[in-house]
């Protein structure tokens, strides 16, 4: 048996996001990825998505940034970042000279400044894609995320479509009232992929209760625990977009990544279990690939989908005493 | 419960040590106060290369790697080649359900630990009970240099004060709690100003309310102790952060890092510095205070 | 030292609701509350919200029901109950002779039921309140929940407003775009406290991912892990409403009943862990109690919003290295 | 990590018994296939009163006490006071956690367990690898009161059947796997055919495929064996569901019951009936199979 594990991330542009195996690194979960691929030879990711960039540098938000909960994390690192061109400059030159695909993450809240950054990335052959994180508060709708809105989604993936043929990933959050709805709009509107989920936003206090624990006060809940909502988006997308889905959130194990991908993913992004274990994700690229060798599984893509309802099982009344 | 597999080491191939993780096994676990326990463990790795302030990353066990995986080492016995760790029940620590005999894979000494001057022969300790664990280890390390050193120690109440069994005995023990039940009544950092001109340096960790009293102490100590100011008599003015100028510096004070990367990478540990962010886990968790922006009200 | 331990949840109807404690058994925690009343002769909880009532009976949701997860349950009971005539018939008699206050839950996707179920409950000596759960799907509007809409939400609290003066507790739920939106337009349309939140949408696999583990496909997550996502939009409905809101989601000890109250909560509702154990919301009221004792709080409402931002904060630029 | 702290025993003074929780003590942890645990406690009075089918619910510990609270006694030993469960590490349950010596909290036992009818001789116990630990004791059932007793077992690969160790002498162990690499290959469920002349009765616990194929087969078999029909000849119509009834029903099946309120309030663990809705903690988790609603393709 022939085991392949390659995934396209953008099926419409054949080999421009060919990974190696299904797993790779969420933004944030390795910064701009340098230190990662230089100190990894075996066991690598499939590709490292940045950690979000603006167009402008931002200094971040204000400490405390981050806090342990039980299986959770709590953060609000709050885009930190010196600028478009500086970490082109300071970061690409090592990224060319990779063989782990790197797809820079961008983050805005209007269309000038995504078409921007978008324009100069086209420019660029050692960025392998773009992902559009729409989790950016806009400052237009009282910082409600774009993410949230079908139009402001759809505008801010035709800025970016527009001007580069980039493979484009556009990340949602979990956060939309119904995120089918923005699914649907940014593919038609020319993403090559979706990615989600993002983190959730909650809350933890200082021990004494006086106040919040992050300087924000509010901050991203990511890793295990936010694993059921991660496979409830990705298992609604699936139903609404033939495109590929990365699916991310809470992955720390085997067991989450054929999760995700028995809800609709194509491939698995991991953030914060990868800030804890740097290989991981290369190392659940293995593990996979064992996995379908022991279960005569020959293709990844035979998984992905699995457990989404099929058609013929709809409006069925048949169903015994348990429900099935 | 997701349980990671324990992970190759990486974290060292690129962190301020050249050091992969180590196996370390589980000797002791003492309850010294309700909730807070003292971990033995043998670990001669770590325990030979370790500086007071420096951490440990808790490879495995750990629930999904989540739970406060960075441990400062609170203590070490280099010729036992044992270290000590102090948990409290809150952190969860996936450590604590750990029995004498079992191991655990451990990541470290990482991050910066305090600069302790040759020339220092006194050195000051101040700290809570939540401090205690990244600042105990200076005791250690006086002791084991022949230098004479005093804890100074602030608790709510005795009810939170840590038995001296705690400390070796040539370390001088000071208590304050703040209904007088033990020690000094009031806050600790009220008694570091007549230890000021005894220390040669102070090494500080606690509560932001500790830090920044004894902060606002040390600013004003230079003027008060008639102390040339730091490196200025050199040719080339020292690099801020810079190990020589810390280990010049009276006061150094260790930060809390309990999660993150370790790494570098997230940003999630970063504080303000004087004029940069820093990271705790790389710059710090030891920093010389005047590197940090303290906006103290003077 | 005098301890006050009780709680008014309609400040405006005094005496109406008050509580003994301020730890009640939320929605679902208790069924209609009979079985633990009649078991229970100390730790009784301050009150019992019914499980939802709707008009007419409802068979419920195709079985597998709930699944255990890690520190949480996802469950998809879908409102089974024989309407509510027959609860009223079979249950209320019982209620009035018990003195724990028995809150009943009503959910409808339309005013008229609304309305109705308000008005037959007015009716009725034996109901000490009123909850009005919009976690219902609005066939109206594909499906989304009520909660997710301001002016539906509007609508379904006026509609019972505007037939009864029991005390009138409306649920919110974590989904909403901007929740504080949300509860402002409910306390304005008569509301006398809001709770919150409800159980967050998730999704688990069967264990050989051939489809979903509960029958619905999707269900909704409780327990301890939603705690920091149930803080999170406590502490934001409680920066815009003045109206008492119980603080609901992932209780399951005192740490977690203190944290509530500190982001604003005037009383705290247990369900999931109430499951587990049906005696723990009376016990925590008694370990509440016993905390203030030893923490000299003479009163539980000092403890009502600690945590939150304090206005003379706001704006202050100055905060040292860590953000304080 | 939130734990609750041990509840006083409630669920006992509303469920089907009217017995308090117990505190039992972990006697043996025994891995008998990877990452499946045999676990045998000391429990006097859960094994005095326990019977095949029955549950306990975990009071303590637990997380939070929503891993799987409730688990089937899968065999019990009256006059040593034990009982064992079987548990996998994918339950997740915090027991995995305990070592010899330690103490839990059980509630139970709980719900209604499989009916025996005095007069049946011989039983037959059909499961998969995950349904045993819901009908193991009916085999120590059959030993104590002298019966004969089979346990055909499916699975998929000889990796994944139980060793025979796991069951007293006296019982046949009849193994099918999928793959063939022990016993006869296929699906356990065509094995019941032989038997189900010589059983008197027979009790199944398993997947859903297994249970519907037993189901299947048992709904003809009255007709095969000539058979009357259960009751019939009674002069009032028994209760559905009454234990008069269910003890006279050929096949009974256990169905898994593994979170909820275990009270009969959360209607979480509801299967549908023939003419009404089941609650697997009440009225279960052993059912007479004529009780539920198959919907069989026939
Ligand atoms: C329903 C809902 C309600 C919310 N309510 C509040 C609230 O009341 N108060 C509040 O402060 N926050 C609120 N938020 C925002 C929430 O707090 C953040 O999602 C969370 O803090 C994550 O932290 P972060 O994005 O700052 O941190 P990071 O770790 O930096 O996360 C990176 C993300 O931040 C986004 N981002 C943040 N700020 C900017 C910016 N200025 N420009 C561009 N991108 C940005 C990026 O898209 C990126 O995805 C809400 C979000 C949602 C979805
Ligand atoms: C953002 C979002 C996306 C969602 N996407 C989907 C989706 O794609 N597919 C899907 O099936 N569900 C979806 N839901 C609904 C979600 O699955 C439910 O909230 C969850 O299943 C909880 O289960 P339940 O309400 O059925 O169970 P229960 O345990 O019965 O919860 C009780 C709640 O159910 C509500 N309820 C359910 N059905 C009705 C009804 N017919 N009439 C009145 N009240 C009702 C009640 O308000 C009550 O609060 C979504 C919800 C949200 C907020
Ligand atoms: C420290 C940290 C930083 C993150 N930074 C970004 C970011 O810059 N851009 C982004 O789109 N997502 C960011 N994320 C979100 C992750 O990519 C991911 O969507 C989320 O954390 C859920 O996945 P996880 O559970 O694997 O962490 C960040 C997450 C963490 C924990
Ligand atoms: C089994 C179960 C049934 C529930 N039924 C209802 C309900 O009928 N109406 C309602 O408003 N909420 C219902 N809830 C939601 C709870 O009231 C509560 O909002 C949610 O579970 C979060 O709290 P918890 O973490 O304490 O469970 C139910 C929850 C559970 C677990
Ligand atoms: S912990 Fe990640 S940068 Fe310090
Ligand atoms: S488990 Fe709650 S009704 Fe059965």
């Amino acid at each position: 048996m022939t085991l392949d594990l390659a995934v396209e991330l953008a099926p419409n542009r054949p080999g421009r996001l060919r990974l190696r195996h299904p797993v790779l690194v969420a933004a944030g979960g390795a910064g701009y990825g340098n230190e990662l691929i230089e100190a990894v030879a075996e066991q690598k990711p499939a590709a490292i998505i940045t950690r979000s960039v603006t167009r402008e540098a931002r200094t971040g938000n204000r400490p405390p940034r981050m806090a342990g909960l039980p299986d959770a994390l709590l953060s609000s690192v709050g885009l930190q970042n010196p600028g478009l061109e500086a970490v082109l400059h300071r970061q690409a030159p090592r990224w060319a000279a990779s063989d782990v695909p790197i797809i820079v993450s961008i983050c805005a809240d209007n269309a000038d400044d995504i078409s921007a950054m978008a324009r100069t990335l086209d420019m660029r052959p050692d960025a392998s894609g773009l992902e559009l994180n729409l989790a950016c508060p806009d400052r237009g709708r009282h910082g409600e995320p774009i993410g949230h809105d079908v139009a402001a989604a759809e505008t801010a993936t035709v800025a970016a479509r527009a001007v580069t043929d980039l493979p484009l990933i556009v990340k949602l959050i979990a956060g939309a009232p119904d995120v089918r709805i923005i699914a649907r709009a940014v593919a038609a509107a020319g993403a090559d992929a979706i990615s989600a989920i993002g983190p959730v936003p909650a809350l933890a206090l200082d021990r004494d209760r006086a106040g919040a624990r992050l300087g924000t006060a509010y901050g991203g809940l990511s890793g295990p625990t936010i694993k059921p909502i991660g496979l409830r988006v990705v298992y609604e997308i699936a139903q609404v977009v033939r495109i590929p889905i990365v699916g991310i959130g809470g992955v720390a194990c085997l067991d989450d990544v054929l999760d995700y991908l028995a809800v609709g993913a194509t491939a698995v992004g991991i953030a914060t279990a990868a800030l804890g274990d740097p290989l991981l994700p290369g190392r659940l690229g293995e593990e996979l690939a064992a996995w379908c060798e022991a279960h005569g599984v020959s293709d990844t893509r035979e998984l992905t989908g699995r457990a989404l309802p099929r058609r013929k099982d709809r409006g069925s009344l048949r169903m015994g005493p348990f429900g099935r | 419960m997701t349980v990671l597999a324990a992970p190759r080491a990486l974290r060292a191939a690129i962190a301020t040590t050249p050091d992969p993780g180590e196996d370390v096994r589980l000797l002791e676990t003492r309850e010294f106060l309700p909730g807070r326990y003292l971990l033995r463990w043998a670990a001669a790795g770590i325990a030979r290369r370790v500086r007071p302030g420096q951490f440990v990353h808790v490879m495995a066990p750990r629930t999904a790697g989540l739970l406060l995986p960075a441990v400062p080492v609170a203590g070490f016995d280099r010729a036992a080649e044992q270290i000590t760790l102090l948990l409290s029940k809150e952190d969860g620590s996936a450590l604590l359900a750990l029995r004498p005999g079992d191991v655990a894979r451990f990541d470290g000494p990482l991050g910066r630990g305090f600069e302790v001057d040759p020339r220092s022969r006194f050195l000051l300790v101040v700290t809570d009970t939540d401090g205690l664990a990244r600042v105990r280890a200076c005791v250690d390390e006086a002791v084991a240099t022949s230098r004479q050193v005093a804890l100074l120690l602030g608790a709510r109440t005795i009810a939170e004060v840590p038995p001296s069994s705690l400390l070796p005995d040539e370390a001088e023990y000071v208590i304050a709690t703040e209904d007088g039940s033990l020690g000094q009544r009031g806050g600790i950092a009220e008694l570091v100003a007549s230890y000021e001109a005894w220390a040669d340096q102070c090494f500080v960790a606690g509560s932001d309310g500790l830090l920044r009293r004894v902060a606002k102490l040390a600013a004003g100590r230079d003027a008060r102790m008639g102390v040339a100011r730091l490196g200025r008599k050199r040719g080339r003015r020292p690099v801020r952060g810079a190990s020589p100028r810390r280990r010049l510096t009276w006061l150094q004070v260790a930060l809390p890092h309990e999660v993150g990367c370790a790494l570098g990478v997230c940003l999630g540990c970063v504080v303000r510095g004087v004029d940069s962010q820093l990271r705790t886990c790389r710059e710090g968790p030891a920093f010389a205070a005047p590197e940090l922006r303290w906006e103290l009200d003077q």
